[in-house]
């Protein structure tokens, strides 16, 4: 359709004009504007070119004569335009979000170089979803990670920062080789480096060609989408870069790993409906419940508000993994309909976590605006100096945490109705594993649930804990608004499923699709008894009803009262103050202490007496308690140490000695001589 | 094109540097000379622009009967020179001025410098445009002796080290690649050949009828012969020296064009022995030398403390992805080498320039010294890192298409198992060289210093060659494809898959 | 062609391999020039007595041209370049294999250089027979003495050799591919010396000595 | 769509259950006291507190925020939202088409979240103490709660409540022997659920064993009548859920009156029974360390597993 050509052609020139313009411009009052105004126009054409994609029919676009061999081709069916609408509602959100934001960065730097590479970066995504080229995919891809990076690194005084984006440079590349890989192989079938190609001639792979290709995508996606145990970069990145990049990525970026792995599985691995190809949902489904469980139990003891948001990144990755494996499994043993349901929760999870996590890292975003730090044990008590923050914050901690009536527990209620579809597997296997690995989820969703307590609690509620904190004021009016946005999503995807289910079922062309806003989700036994039903709506409006009628009864049994401002209950010590309140470490000591065997706790004591011959004096004692990584001292560390050994061994031979060099040539031609003597004919 | 035409286009093309060189020893004046050189290497690359466009619409030039012929391969050897040559000429204004202020170097420093650099552009222009492989022998050894003139300028400790190490080896390994040539000569005469036997137009005609043993044999000179002058591991070892020692344009020349041009020998000969082997023989060895150098390149790059032998090593691993890329063949393969020896052209001297201009600043080489300079000159800060993300194979830049053909190929050639050690030697080297570059770039100076680009003239030749990269990346132009194109038709023996 | 002159090629051949193995198994300086000079005069003659067989007028310019650089110039240029060095500059006192062991090399390396030229199929020409393995024997022992020695000087001797064992490959494989080519190769070799004298002049300068162990400043461990 | 008798029948059961709680939880403390050789308080007296506490004046915590206000409204809409899910004496309640087991341990989720915040809203150290406990229990209980609700699920065709008690009441008695380990991990799972013996103690104050009253410690008046209101038809609701499913006896199927009173009769009794079994149980355990609690939810867990091994073999 000629008109989402246009449009979608707006939207590129659009980044680019924000991208150039960010270049040009100077700090001062319209720096911001120049910016970030064109990437929220840009964003609100790709939603709305999106939406007209997913209503009508694809796009695609070929400009020719770029480069030798390869086209840039542009390609956006549904599963392109579903995620494309998923970068431009949030980027939407955050680009507003920014022009407050990046206020800070005003007095300290070129806020030109952050406003080019937000825009670029934007952009590259959207790309990345509509090439149809392994070519570009993979400039994008790299595109968009280069950018990111130099966004995470934008606050590149800090020694510390610029490490963190280098581990993520270097783990993304990584991915980026598998990922290549992947097309290599299919390139190998196929000649060419189109998705065209790899789509129509992928059935006919041979089933080894197919099963590398999967396996070496899932990895190079994998890493992208911060799945155990490849997840490193991810909270490492996350809490290092500006907040409002934080959101867009967790939000986005690494939701293009998922994109890539549902291209690789559906379109180019060439799945067909076998047993054979079961077991790679078991991959997802392995990986998916270690990156849940993991995620979350990190996100639980983590005091850093953003490192602990970047591990329940990886936490609902994981969830969303989940749901695509039992889709594959389900498919794999032609269960469509089952498999259509796990697919929907994945996805609808998949764009709910982009809402809430969005959301969540502005929130935290603002709170590092207005307090400066982003450590909880420092924060407490802004629920009443910042209102607005702390409700949108809440009803992000609410969604992710998959309660009702929020986005969230729609998508996980929908998974574990998926999971507790298995039974309809014919592999007694399967059905145990699957119910098996239904326990890793549910405890991920239990441990969401804590963490989220945990983490709006110690920033919000209570006393500041740091009393030497400055003085906090609400954040600006186009934060809010920015997250405002994301929260009203967040509830109106949890009130309304039907949005997110036709969207998803338009988009992705599944079989069944729901015709009003007020049809429960109904999934039926083969009796046609009902299995299970949800209808939010109703769910939303029972909740409001119990609500008002219970104060009303309330009110007729009590009559009026009054309310007394007083102090907190102390047992009578009367000063009770900021040092005495529970600690973000301590609410979650029970659970590190539960899993200690994963945590490795390791407490030091230190005391400090009056009089050092006098241990009962004591003036302080100081907790140092820390938890290692067990992924980087078991498995990175190791790999390390190992490769730099092998390399310290090779570089060696540049010894310095001309004797030595003059040696090797000698050597190298007696050798290919002798190479050469043997190949005779 | 007639060949009165011809032999004047040659002719003035060998005479710009000729006439450069003598007008520098005439006048000996800093600021004459200066832009005397510069004059000169601005009309070596219009000229090679004209060259280059002749060549593309009638695909050769021969002048002075037999003695110079252009195809598009020399051709597409030929721009990469000029490119580098007129940048490098630019740059080296600035810098050689900025060494001539500290009294780093006098007058007479500064002529024997600019005489050199005539020279050494001139050696170097003849070797892809002579059909004389005799000839090119003695104007590749010639380059070495005048590059080492130019690296041992400053008679430091370390520049005299450098200097006898690449002349030793250097001559060493050239005395290789004469008997290679001797040898295929043999097999050109003995073949039946007699008018024309040194020459490639007619070796590669004869081709067909060599003795195959001989030929293996011939071959294995050339490899290590010509690999030795292109840096190919493990005879790579005065590289490093070298690169890091010479003065910072005579670095982006050696590692930007005269490793290409003895790569370009490599190739001649490489296609002459497919015509006689089938190209099984020469990939092989190609291939083995290419891993080799590229698993060295990327050891020896974590471990380096200076940021020029850095530099140098990495030139060492894109040398590898040439020849890799050369062995792999095939369409992607041969085309994604030529388009490797022109990116690798661009990305390199203008990360040497960065250096140089940030080792003037910083008064040192020394990576773990440089910190922050990003802050401190904001400009070279970013050229360096767009270079540096070039070089490793970060898109959008211009070596990521050429890497991406070459190691499509390896798997379209059915070597699986080497595509997969340099996707892994890459990955390193990635990981390896940009840990060094952003803990540069980034960071906060060890010591405050003033916010500084060194000058106009330190940063244009840097911006020309960072727009190039950038814009390789993702646009090439119709008439460069084309001429790469009828390159890798050449290459392949007028076959292409 | 006749007895003696095969006699002839044999001699020659022996002689220049005598003086080549004369480098190695000497320590001084002055032994090796003598040596070189000696095999130089004894390749202008070959250079000359090929040039008769073959009646290709310019192989006798480049007998003389041999004779004149290489008998003359270049020992002149290396005496006077090494005037003024201390005589321990000037000798070998620690190569890294033991004077015997290099013997032993060296013949290994003859050996092989016979066994390579067997492998390429010539037309039956004496004088490539003769010289082939010779000239290669020289390549090779010159590389060695390059690996094995310590001292600049040595390695320039080594270099030395080397070449002349270019030109007599060149010249029996070819009997002189043309006259430029050779007038550059010998330009090129020229040019070389210098420079390679200038460096030695500076090295002994800069580092009070001419060995190479000093020359390990750039180096990656 | 279903008739508005159904509708009726099903509002009138959720309101029974509103009802009835408070009286379970006079019926448990009657029980314990007589276990304990007291005369106890009557089993009406939940009702008594109740009404006195709505009529009292409030003091509320100058540290505390909105949070802490809106907590007991949040708390009592969410689970009395849930007790219309939940069959009572007819075994298909209407509202079985609007949500399911999922969305009832849903908003018991929504519920214990908004309990923990108030908890630390206060900044009292008790209310630390409260959530960090439930944060511990909540999040280890919630997957022994799915593992169980999988096995009945599968037996019975459903997380549906509706389609569930309907299937086990047509059911023979006890037919599915992995049901009696789904209905051991449900037993503890229900302990943990309402903060009962051996994981906490309604009974006291002790910082050493609240857990649920620890985070209501600053709660006064009406709020605090609500905390505990929603308390105990949280845990008539388990119970309910628990007598309905594992032993569906007299439940009601149809929509006339004598059965009807028939079902509503049996449930009294079942739940009087199961509500003074757990009073008795209580008063014979004591509490356990806290973390050994992890031991008894594995144990639910494990009991669990083994029941979903039994149904797929």
């Amino acid at each position: 359709m000629i008109e989402n050509l246009i449009l979608f052609q707006i939207v590129i020139s659009l980044f680019l004009g924000g991208a150039l313009l960010g270049l040009v411009s100077r700090n001062g009052r319209f720096a911001r504007p120049m910016i970030f105004i064109p990437s929220m126009m840009g964003s609100v054409l790709t939603v709305l070119f999106s939406i007209g994609v997913i209503m009508t029919k694809s796009l695609s676009w070929t400009v020719p004569n770029m480069l030798p061999f390869f086209k840039l081709e542009i390609f956006v069916d549904g599963i392109s335009a579903f995620f494309m609408l998923m970068i431009g509602l949030v980027s939407f959100a955050i680009s507003l979000y920014s022009l407050g934001y990046t206020k800070e960065y005003e007095s300290k730097k070129r806020i030109s170089v952050f406003g080019f590479l937000f825009n670029v970066f934007i952009l590259s995504m959207i790309l990345v979803a509509g090439s149809n080229n392994g070519f570009f995919f993979l400039m994008f891809w790299e595109l968009m990670s280069l950018t990111s990076f130099f966004l995470v690194i934008y606050d590149h005084d800090k020694e510390e920062n610029v490490k963190s984006g280098i581990t993520y440079l270097v783990m993304t590349h990584f991915g980026t080789a598998l990922i290549f890989v992947s097309f290599l192989l299919g390139y190998l079938q196929t000649g060419s480096f189109g998705f065209d190609s790899f789509r129509t001639s992928s059935p006919s792979f041979p089933l080894l060609v197919k099963n590398l290709m999967f396996v070496s995508a899932f990895v190079g996606f994998g890493t992208k989408a911060g799945i155990v145990p490849l997840h490193t970069w991810l909270p490492k990145a996350h809490p290092v870069a500006p907040s409002n990049v934080s959101a867009l990525m967790s939000a986005v970026m690494i939701k293009m790993g998922i994109y890539g792995i549902i291209r690789t599985v559906f379109d180019f691995a060439g799945f067909g409906a076998s047993p054979d190809y079961s077991w790679w949902g078991v991959l997802l489904i392995i990986a998916g419940s270690a990156s849940a469980l993991i995620g979350i139990l990190y996100a639980v003891i983590e005091r850093d508000i953003k490192r602990a948001l970047a591990f329940s990144s990886i936490e609902n990755i994981g969830i969303i993994i989940i749901g695509l494996g039992l889709s594959i499994i389900f498919a794999s043993y032609h269960l469509t309909a089952l498999s259509v349901l796990a697919l929907v929760a994945s996805m609808y999870h998949t764009i709910n976590h982009a809402f809430f996590k969005g959301l969540l890292f502005m929130g935290a975003g603002s709170v590092v605006y207005a307090t400066g730090t982003k450590d909880m044990e420092k924060l407490g008590g802004l629920v009443k100096k910042m209102p607005w923050t702390s409700l949108l914050f809440l009803v992000g901690a609410v969604s992710i945490a998959g309660l009702p009536p929020f986005n969230g527990f729609v998508s996980e209620w929908l998974g574990l109705q998926a999971i507790l579809s298995s039974s309809q597997i014919p592999s007694t296997v399967l059905q145990l594993s699957i119910a098996f690995a239904s326990l890793p989820f549910a405890l991920t969703i239990g441990l969401a649930a804590a963490a989220f307590v945990r983490l709006f609690a110690m920033t919000f509620l209570s006393k500041t804990r740091d009393i030497h904190m400055p003085h906090i004021q609400e954040v600006p009016r186009n934060m809010i608004a920015g997250m405002a946005i994301l929260a009203s999503a967040c509830i109106l995807f949890g009130i309304v499923p039907f949005l997110g289910i036709s969207l998803l079922s338009t988009a992705f062309h599944l079989p069944s699709q729901p015709s009003s806003p007020f049809d429960a989700i109904a999934l039926k036994n083969n009796d046609s008894t009902s299995f299970a039903n949800l209808s939010m709506p109703l769910v939303a409006i029972m909740l409001s009803a119990v609500a008002l009628a219970v104060f009303g009864f309330i009110r007729i049994l009590g009559g009026k009262t009054s309310k007394t401002i007083y102090g907190t209950w102390d047992c009578g010590f009367g000063k009770l103050n900021e040092r005495m309140e529970y600690t973000a470490a301590s609410l979650s000591h029970p659970i590190r202490v539960i899993f200690k065997s994963l945590f490795k706790p390791h407490n030091v004591i230190s005391k400090e007496l009056f009089v050092q011959t006098n241990p009962y004096m004591v003036k302080s004692i100081k907790l140092h308690s820390t938890t290692k990584n067990i992924f980087e001292e078991n498995l990175y560390n190791p790999i390390i140490s190992s490769t730099l050994f092998v390399l310290d061994k090779i570089r060696k031979i540049q010894t310095g000695k001309i004797n030595s060099y003059l040696l090797y040539i000698m050597l190298t031609i007696i050798l290919l001589l002798i190479f050469v003597r043997s190949s005779h004919a | 094109m007639d060949s009165l035409l011809s032999n004047i286009t040659i002719l003035s093309l060998l005479l710009t540097p000729l006439v450069g060189g003598i007008l520098v020893t005439i006048f000996r004046k800093k600021k004459i000379i200066e832009i005397v050189t510069i004059s000169s290497a601005s009309l070596i690359l219009i000229q090679v622009f004209f060259i280059l466009s002749t060549i593309i619409h009638e695909k050769t030039i021969t002048a002075f009967g037999n003695a110079f012929y252009i195809d598009s391969f020399g051709a597409v050897i030929l721009l990469p020179i000029s490119i580098v040559g007129f940048v490098s000429v630019l740059y080296s204004k600035n810098y050689m001025g900025r060494q001539y202020d500290i009294g780093l170097v006098d007058d007479k420093h500064i002529v024997r410098y600019y005489q050199g650099l005539s020279i050494f552009l001139l050696s170097m222009l003849v070797v892809p445009i002579t059909n004389n492989l005799g000839v090119m022998w003695v104007t590749v050894e010639a380059t070495t002796l005048v590059s080492v003139l130019l690296i041992m300028l400053y008679f430091k400790e370390n520049a005299i080290e450098a200097a006898w190490k690449y002349l030793i080896i250097a001559t060493v390994g050239l005395s290789f690649a004469l008997i290679g040539t001797v040898f295929f000569y043999y097999a050109n005469i003995t073949a039946g050949s007699s008018e024309d036997a040194m020459n490639w137009t007619g070796m590669v005609h004869n081709s067909k009828l060599f003795d195959p043993n001989l030929v293996k044999i011939a071959f294995v000179f050339i490899l290590v012969g010509y690999g030795t002058k292109a840096g190919l591991a493990p005879m790579h070892t005065w590289l490093p020296d070298a690169h890091s020692e010479a003065p910072t344009p005579v670095s982006a020349l050696l590692s930007g064009v005269l490793l290409n041009c003895a790569l370009y020998g490599i190739i001649r000969f490489h296609i002459v022995s497919s015509g006689t082997l089938g190209h099984a023989f020469s990939d092989q060895l190609l291939i083995i030398l290419a891993v080799v150098s590229i698993g060295i390149a990327a050891a020896s790059i974590y471990f380096q403390k200076d940021m020029k032998r850095m530099l140098a090593y990495s030139s060492v691993e894109h040398m590898g992805l040439v020849s890799l890329g050369i062995g792999f063949g095939g369409m992607f393969g041969i085309y994604g080498a030529i388009l490797q020896i022109i990116n690798h052209a661009i990305a390199k001297p203008l990360m040497f320039f960065a250096s140089g201009t940030v080792s003037q600043k910083y008064e040192t080489k020394v990576m773990s010294k440089i910190k922050g300079i990003i802050k401190v000159m904001p400009v070279t800060g970013a050229l360096f890192l767009i270079g540096g993300f070039a070089l490793v194979g970060m898109p959008p830049f211009n070596i990521f298409l050429s890497e991406f053909l070459v190691l499509s190929s390896g798997f379209q050639s059915g070597q699986f198992l080497v595509t997969m050690i340099v996707i892994a030697f890459l990955v390193i080297t990635f990981a390896v060289f940009l840990r060094h570059l952003i803990k540069m770039v980034f960071g906060n100076p060890v010591v405050e210093m003033k916010q500084d680009d060194m000058g106009k003239l330190a940063v244009i030749p840097m911006a020309i060659l960072a727009s190039l990269v950038i814009i390789f990346g993702f646009y090439i132009p119709d008439q460069l494809q084309t001429l790469v194109h009828n390159a890798s038709n050449i290459i392949n023996g007028g076959s292409i898959i | 062609m006749e007895t003696i002159q095969l006699d002839i090629l044999t001699i020659s051949g022996a002689i220049l391999l005598i003086a080549t193995f004369g480098v190695i198994a000497r320590r001084g300086f002055m032994d090796w020039l003598n040596a070189y000079r000696l095999q130089s005069v004894v390749l202008s003659a070959v250079t000359a007595i090929v040039g008769y067989v073959t009646g290709i007028w310019e192989i006798y310019i480049a007998a003389a041209l041999t004779l004149v650089i290489k008998s003359l110039v270049i020992p002149k240029v290396l005496t006077y370049v090494t005037r003024s060095l201390e005589i321990e500059f000037k000798t070998e006192t620690n190569p890294y294999l033991s004077l015997r062991a290099s013997i032993i090399v060296s013949a290994l390396l003859v050996a092989m250089s016979y066994f390579l030229s067997q492998q390429i199929p010539f037309k039956s020409d004496p004088v490539v027979n003769v010289y082939l393995p010779v000239s290669m024997a020289q390549f090779f022992l010159g590389l060695f003495a390059l690996v094995n020695r310590r001292t600049a000087l040595s390695q320039v001797v080594g270099l030395l050799i080397i070449e002349n064992g270019l030109f007599l490959f060149t010249l029996v494989l070819t009997h002189g591919v043309s006259l430029i080519i050779e007038i550059g190769i010998f330009a090129d070799i020229l040019v070389g010396i210098v420079i390679s004298s200038i460096l030695l002049f500076r090295m002994s300068r800069t580092f009070d000595s001419l060995d190479v162990d000093k020359l390990e400043n750039l180096r990656d461990d | 769509m279903p008739s508005s008798p159904e509708i009726i029948l099903g509002i009138i059961q959720a309101l029974i259950l509103m009802a009835l709680s408070p009286l379970v939880t006079g019926i448990m403390r009657k029980t314990k006291a007589r276990t304990q050789k007291r005369v106890g308080f009557s089993i009406f007296q939940p009702y008594y507190d109740m009404i006195k506490l709505v009529r009292k004046d409030e003091v509320v915590s100058d540290q505390s925020s909105w949070i802490f206000r809106c907590t007991p409204w949040v708390n009592f809409a969410t689970i009395g939202t849930a007790t219309f899910f939940i069959p009572v004496f007819l075994s298909h309640s209407p509202f079985g088409l609007v949500g399911d087991l999922i969305l009832v341990i849903g908003l018991f989720g929504l519920a214990r979240f908004f309990t923990m915040l108030a908890g630390l809203d206060v900044s009292s150290t008790f209310g630390g103490i409260g959530s960090s406990r439930e944060m511990m229990t909540s999040a280890l209980l919630e997957p022994a709660l799915f593992l169980a609700i999988f096995v009945v699920a599968l037996t019975y065709g459903g997380t549906n409540l509706s389609t569930l008690v309907e299937a086990a009441s047509n059911s023979p008695l006890l037919p599915h022997p992995q049901l009696i380990f789904a209905a051991i991990a449900m037993f503890v799972i229900i302990l943990g659920e309402t903060g009962r013996l051996p994981f906490g103690n309604h009974a006291t104050h002790l910082e050493l064993t609240m857990m649920h009253e620890a985070m209501v410690l600053e709660y006064s008046g009406k709020s605090l009548a609500l905390m505990d209101w929603s308390q105990s038809i949280k845990q008539i609701i388990l119970f309910t859920l628990i007598a309905n499913i594992f032993v569906p006896w007299g439940i009601s199927s149809s929509i006339s009156a004598v059965p009807l009173g028939l079902g509503l009769l049996a449930f009294m009794i079942k739940i009087s029974i199961f509500a003074v079994s757990i009073a008795f149980l209580e008063s014979s355990i004591a509490k356990w360390r806290l973390f050994r609690i992890p031991d008894l939810i594995s144990v639910a867990i494990a009991s669990s597993l083994i029941g979903l091994v039994l149904y797929y073999l």
